[in-house]
């Protein structure tokens, strides 16, 4: 053990676990930040202007006053619950960026079981909203709640059953390996990329990511006009950051997620100076992710929302026989081939 | 191999010390004003009426229990889509064989309207 | 696809049409359920046609054409293959099957129009085909017995088929216990063949017979072995050929519809046996003292029967004599080891056995459901097709030169006198046996549809000619009766190792032996003539002379009386007295009752540990999983 | 370590498999059981299975305790068990027993001399899983079909009121 | 490396624990819990000889438990709601019909 912790090796990881923790924590504030933004340009508004330029200091200022915020507990709320469901919703969505490759050595652990990794603990995530909107004791947090936990574990589904026909494919379950899978071309021109061959298991896969993190057109869990704010409502202070932080990090995620199966992940052309080499990959990567999110903002200022009912249907009717369909047809054509 | 799981288990205790610290931080620096208004539970303004524990349609249960038994089959479909090149055309009915089986029960559910949330 | 890999269709395709019928007939329209059933005949048929002319073609080496679909038992050493097994032999039954079933089939749609289990009668009726297919196709014993008790399933089901009619439900009883009899030498047959030679199917059985080295011939020794086995084999064959004494079925199986009796009991079924024993000629020829049984046992009925046929005065039982009597026939050609003789009256029995019980079943058609030749007469004029349809069925069973029946009775009768030993005798009682059968068929003739009409207007209302699904299947099998015998059948037959070596007979000693045997025929005619045309007082006044024997013929030799006494009657006794009052009421019934209180008694006591309590019941098991684990763990 | 990682994650588990029983309401016991197979699941890792692991936590607290905390939520139960036990006798019968139970497999366990460790060539990968799972195991897999399908249907004819 | 026998112990604990939830509690959905960890504990020792023995096959009962317990997680649910709809609570004490 005493080797272990002093090996050269563990100082590495260690380096790698606090570049990609502060890192990804930067990205999630951030990420506030753009949204703000972004709505407020194609709401024909400047957003944030006054914390620093272009408010590019908001999310650190957001920070400091959600830490020195009341923390407001209901006096009828199951108390133990009450606290840690911030913190369950929370770990499994950080945890998910230990096995996610942000470049060729950029990533904590490559298991051979990653994928289906981040399948488990983003399953754990549902306790946290379940958890914290039975906790609050009200009547708008559970039915948020139990709306909210109802569409994840619907569109999960769809989730999973799409990336299988990219499994078929690829024939692994690390992250890695799946995206040196995709490093080569066709023709020399065109990337190996599985978006091309799955692109019915790409499409389910988007829906079913925008359905899974509760944004717009899916977010009926916190729909403001109806719920007001969902499982969250009663939350405040540190708790209410901790649910955005760990939102921002599921979208993150699945973005993450759709860039490795679909996009290739971190590759992309390779040019320039052997220090720019080493970066263009994360570069690329990120690249690719911020491309995904910026569509979710787009999403979330431009589509109307679902009602509930079309929800389910449009899940359990629509996705789901899709992403079956798609196993099937993936399955016989690589069968005969 | 327990190597690989190692920086998991150090990211886990990171992120779960990061998530208490926070927490800590709050209940530190925060303001405490209680007073029993702003703790009694949000209704939009008004006086709560009768309590927040209600029952629930039985539809989320039934949400629940096809997303369970749906999850099985998916996890059955792990395993078999990293093997399926070894299995070849056996695999693949194999699976077509579960998948009807799966898709018969689906069948059955929706022509019982468990699907259906309009009513 | 070859005209050889679609055999299997040929059995399928009518158990098919059994399965649908059986199962949807209720709610299926009745000309959909005939056409059904017909034509899954039909198709077999043609199947059929197609194998059999492709068979011609073939060289003789190239015979028999064998299919082996799969493995149907398997224990130990034990094999038997469902296969089907296409020679000469087999394939001239399955024409006769299916082609004689359709013609019969078609008949029943105009006959059975009007019953209430329309489809029941198909769906059995496809059933038996299906199981007559497979016991003719069959390339194993085994197999073949499938087919065997198929049939008499069948046949007990369409005999008892007005099962509301206790006469009806007994008589299909009593043909299927009287079978069994039978059934139980086919079995034992078929276990000392497999002791024997260690296999059941024909090839191999055939091919090891001639190796005498190779079976074990203990205790009986090599023609002691083979002689239990052929006449163990004709046990079965007479059961089901009804031969005596095993015959006592088939004139009560007159209790089922018509058409039932044309193709089961007259043109099919019943030729089980004689195909059985054809089949096993190669067992035969090694075994001269069971071949000589057969010919005896077979000529004694052909006799014996046509003597109870002259006086019986039911339409259908004059027929059901005359077959068994006709069946002796082919029993008497194989057991003279002609089994081509016996064969080709087999085929030609069936176009004109059938015609006949058709032509019969369209007069009860017609006189509404009056069977007795006593209260007919004159329905000549009534019923023209059938009548002459009828004719020429007469003509052919009684052997007047140019129609079938000639021929392969002479066939016989040829057969019979080149015996080695007995020649001489077996012939002179098949030539008397020819002329009653000539003399009771002109009977039947004569009183049915000559003369003036003895049945009064007011019981019969409307005398009628039966529909043309009926008339013309009579038409078709009048001319096969007419046809049939010039097809070289012995000639054909011979090359499937169904002969045994013997000195032909010379031709004018066959000439001899002809006008022998047609004067015979022409004098059955002429007594009929006279006893019941040109002096109708006579056969009154002969009977009040020589009553003793009348009553006797008129008894059936009081053989049912017999066999009631001997054997019905003990077991009835036996089991009311001491199975029913001793065995069952006190011993049986008192354990069953003392294991009932006991149990009672200890659950009134147990019961308390069914608490309704979960929880307990979960304490029970922890309680018996300690235990269960101590035990292992001590 | 591996010795401090496994007695770590085995109190865990069983501390929360107590738990589960302690708790009054059943919610909490529900939360405890998901804290202890998520244990059990460590300890899969550290027995090589890491594809059980992972799928056990997708099944079990993914999937099943969602389902368990569902109705929970739904039929809103009140904290206590209402009445007083009538079983109260079954706790001094079934306690010992099971307790004698423990004792024996332990004893023996324990007197297990030639007791070997772990052996660490075999890896529960998911290839290896899916390999001998689909050719070997064919049968149950299919059967198991079946039986998803019939659950399928017993718990909608169970749970739906209007049928 | 850890003796095979610790995981046995374990499994045994785990697995009494299990049985003894269902002696105390007395709420269905606490049975339920119950039989969970026996199921767990059961997985546990399948887990643990899979690898004692080198055999994958262990492995391979487990994921047929898991389908198991899936199955009779949701059967039991819906039976537990289905109670509840006719007696109003979910003491198991209380649904005793089921007797001589």
């Amino acid at each position: 053990m005493i080797e272990y912790v002093t090996g050269s090796e563990f100082i590495v990881l260690m380096i790698k676990i606090f570049v990609i923790f502060g890192g990804v924590m930067g990205a999630l504030a951030y990420l506030s930040w753009l949204e703000r933004k972004l709505m407020a340009r194609v709401q024909m508004r400047p957003g944030p202007t006054r914390v620093g330029p272009f408010g590019l200091l908001q999310p650190i200022a957001d920070g400091l006053k959600f830490l020195f915020k009341e923390d407001v507990i209901p006096t009828h709320s199951n108390r133990f619950l009450y606290i840690a469901a911030p913190i369950v919703s929370l770990v499994p969505a950080l945890l998910s960026f230990s096995v996610i490759p942000f470049g060729p050595s950029l990533q904590i652990t490559d298991l051979s079981v990653g994928l289906l990794f981040i399948f488990a603990v983003t399953s754990l995530g549902i306790y946290g909203i379940a958890l914290g909107g039975w906790a609050s004791n009200s009547k708008y947090p559970l039915m948020g709640a139990i709306r909210s936990s109802a569409q994840m574990i619907s569109y999960e589904l769809s989730l999973t059953l799409s990336v299988v026909g990219v499994l078929m494919i690829a024939n692994t379950l690390s992250l890695a390996e799946l995206v040196t899978a995709q490093q080569s071309t066709w023709l020399g021109i065109i990337p190996r990329w599985n978006i091309f061959l799955q692109p019915v298991a790409f499409v389910v896969y988007l829906v079913s990511a925008v359905a899974e993190t509760n944004r717009l057109p899916f977010d009926l869990a916190e729909s403001e006009q109806e719920l007001v704010a969902g499982w969250h409502t009663e939350y405040s202070s540190m708790k209410f950051a901790m649910f955005m932080l760990a939102e921002y990090a599921n979208v993150v995620t699945v973005s993450s997620l759709a860039t490795i199966m679909f996009f290739g992940g971190w590759t992309g052309p390779m040019f320039g100076p052997a220090l720019l080499q080493m970066a263009l990959p994360t570069v690329w990567f990120l690249l690719k992710v911020s491309i995904f999110i910026f569509f979710y903002v787009l999403m979330r200022a431009t589509v109307p929302r679902f009602r509930y009912d079309q929800l389910m249907r449009f899940g359990w009717k629509v996705l789901l026989p899709l992403s079956l369909a798609n196993i099937v047809v993936t399955s016989f054509v690589v069968a005969i081939s | 191999m327990l190597e690989k799981w190692a920086p998991v288990l150090i990211f886990f205790i990171l992120v779960v010390g990061f998530g208490v610290v926070s927490l800590i931080g709050s209940y530190i620096f925060g303001v405490k004003k209680p007073d029993p208004r702003k703790l009694s539970p949000y209704e939009c303004g008004v006086q709560p009426i009768g309590t927040a524990r209600e029952r629930f349609s039985v539809k989320f249960y039934l949400v629940a229990m096809l997303f369970l038994l749906f999850d099985i089959e998916a996890i059955f479909l792990f395993p078999w889509a990293v093997v399926y090149r070894q299995l070849k055309l056996f695999g693949f009915f194999e699976m077509l064989l579960f998948i009807a089986a799966i898709l018969a029960g689906y069948i059955y559910v929706w022509k019982k309207g468990a699907l259906e949330w309009e009513r | 696809m070859g005209a050889f890999d679609s055999l299997w269709l040929i059995p399928i395709l009518p158990l098919i049409g059994a399965t649908v019928n059986g199962v949807f007939g209720k709610r299926l329209p009745k000309n959909v359920i005939g056409t059904l059933a017909a034509g899954s005949v039909g198709l077999s048929f043609l199947i059929s046609l197609r194998a059999f002319v492709a068979m011609l073609a073939l060289p003789q080496t190239g015979l028999p054409i064998l299919r082996d679909y799969f493995t149907w038992i398997q224990a130990g050493t034990f094999q038997a293959q469902f296969g089907l097994m296409l020679d000469q032999l087999s394939g001239l039954m399955i024409l006769i099957v299916t082609g004689v079933g359709f013609l019969i089939h078609i008949y029943s749609i105009g006959y059975m129009s009007h019953e209430e289990g329309f489809y029941r009668y198909f769906s059995y009726l496809n059933l038996f085909v299906f199981f007559m297919l497979t016991l003719v196709l069959a390339n194993n014993y085994l197999l073949m017995f499938v087919g065997w008790e198929g049939v008499g399933l069948c046949s007990y089901l369409l005999i008892g088929f007005w099962f509301s009619k206790k006469s009806a439900a007994d008589a299909g009883k009593k043909a299927f216990v009287v079978n069994r009899v039978g059934d139980f030498g086919f079995i034992l047959a078929i276990m000392l063949i497999y002791r024997t030679f260690e296999r059941v199917d024909f090839q191999s059985v055939f091919s090891r017979v001639e190796d005498v080295s190779l079976f074990p011939v203990e205790p009986l020794g090599t023609v002691g072995v083979l002689t239990t086995i052929c006449l163990l084999l004709f046990v079965g064959a007479a059961g089901k050929s009804a031969q005596f004494p095993l015959y006592v079925w088939l004139p009560d199986a007159m209790e089922g519809p018509t058409p039932v009796s044309a193709l089961i009991h007259a043109a099919t079924m019943v030729t089980a046996g004689v195909y059985m024993v054809a089949r096993s000629a190669a067992l035969y020829n090694h075994a001269p003292g069971a071949l000589f049984v057969v010919a005896v046992v077979g000529v004694f009925t052909a006799i014996y029967a046509a003597s109870i046929g002259l006086v019986q005065t039911d339409i259908k039982k004059v027929l059901a004599y005359s077959t068994v009597s006709q069946l002796g026939y082919m029993f008497l050609g194989c057991g003279a080891g002609v089994y081509a003789a016996g064969v080709f009256h087999l085929m030609t029995h069936a176009f004109f056995k059938a015609l006949l019980f058709l032509g019969a079943g369209s007069v009860i058609h017609g006189m509404g459901g009056i069977q007795d030749i006593r209260q007919m007469g004159g329905l000549r004029r009534h019923m023209p097709w059938t009548y002459r349809t009828f004719l020429v069925g007469t003509l052919a069973i009684a052997g007047i030169p140019g129609l079938a029946g000639f021929f392969s009775k002479d066939a016989v009768l040829e057969a019979a006198w080149s015996h080695a030993a007995y020649g001489k005798l077996l012939w002179a009682v098949g030539v008397i046996a020819a002329g009653f059968t000539s003399f009771y068929m002109f009977r039947l003739l004569i009183l049915t549809f000559y003369g003036a009409p003895r049945y009064s207007e007011h019981d019969v209302h409307h005398v009628h000619e039966s529909p043309s699904s009926m008339v013309v299947p009579l038409i078709i099998l009048a001319i096969f009766s007419i046809v049939a015998g010039y097809i070289d059948i012995p000639h054909f037959l011979t090359p499937a190792s169904l002969e045994t070596e013997r000195e032909a007979v010379s031709s004018s000693t066959g000439i001899l032996l002809t006008a022998a045997s047609t004067t015979v025929a022409l004098l059955g005619f002429a007594l009929a003539y006279l006893f019941y045309v040109a002096r109708p007082g006579l056969p009154d006044r002969l009977a009040a002379r020589a009553h003793a024997m009348y009553s006797i013929l008129v008894n059936k030799y009081y053989v049912d009386e017999l066999y009631d006494a001997i054997i019905v009657w003990p077991i009835v006794q036996t089991s009311r007295e001491l199975l029913w009052k001793v065995v069952d009421t006190l011993m049986i019934d008192g354990a069953v009752n003392a294991v009932g209180r006991l149990v009672r008694g200890s659950a009134s006591g147990l019961k308390h540990m069914q608490s309704g309590y979960v929880r307990t019941y979960a304490g029970w098991i922890l309680f018996g999983g300690v235990l269960v684990v101590a035990w292992f763990l001590r | 370590m591996i010795q401090i990682l496994f007695f770590f994650f085995a109190a865990i588990a069983v501390g929360a498999a107590l738990n589960v029983l302690v708790q009054k309401h059943v919610l909490y016991s529900a939360l405890s059981l998901i804290l202890m197979l998520t244990a059990v699941s460590v300890l899969f890792i550290l027995l090589q299975a890491d594809f059980l692991a992972v799928i056990n936590v997708i099944v079990y607290a993914g999937a099943i305790m969602v389902l368990f905390v569902f109705v929970i939520m739904l039929l809103n139960l009140p904290e206590d068990e209402d009445g007083a036990d009538r079983l109260r006798w079954l706790k001094f019968i079934g306690i010992p027993l099971g307790l004698f139970f423990l004792v024996l497999v332990v004893t023996t366990l324990w007197n297990l001399e030639a007791n070997p460790g772990t052996q660490p060539q075999l890896v529960g990968s998911p290839a290896a899983i899916g390999q001998s799972l689909f050719t070997d195991f064919v049968l149950p897999f299919e059967v198991t079909s079946l039986l998803i399908l019939i659950a399928l249907m017993g718990a909608v004819v169970f749970a739906k009121r209007d049928l | 490396m850890i003796p095979i026998g610790w995981y046995l112990i374990l499994s045994a604990i785990l697995f009494l624990i299990g049985v003894l939830g269902f002696f105390i509690k007395r709420n269905i959905i606490a049975l339920l819990l119950s039989v969970e960890i026996m199921l767990n504990a059961v997985n546990l020792t399948f887990v643990a000889f899979s690898l004692q023995h080198g055999k994958i096959s262990g492995q391979i009962f487990v994921f047929f438990v898991l389908v198991v317990a899936a199955a009779e997680a949701a059967v039991g649910l819906a039976l537990v709601i289905a109670m509840f709809r006719n007696r109003e609570s979910l003491n198991v004490d209380r649904s005793n019909l089921l007797k001589w």
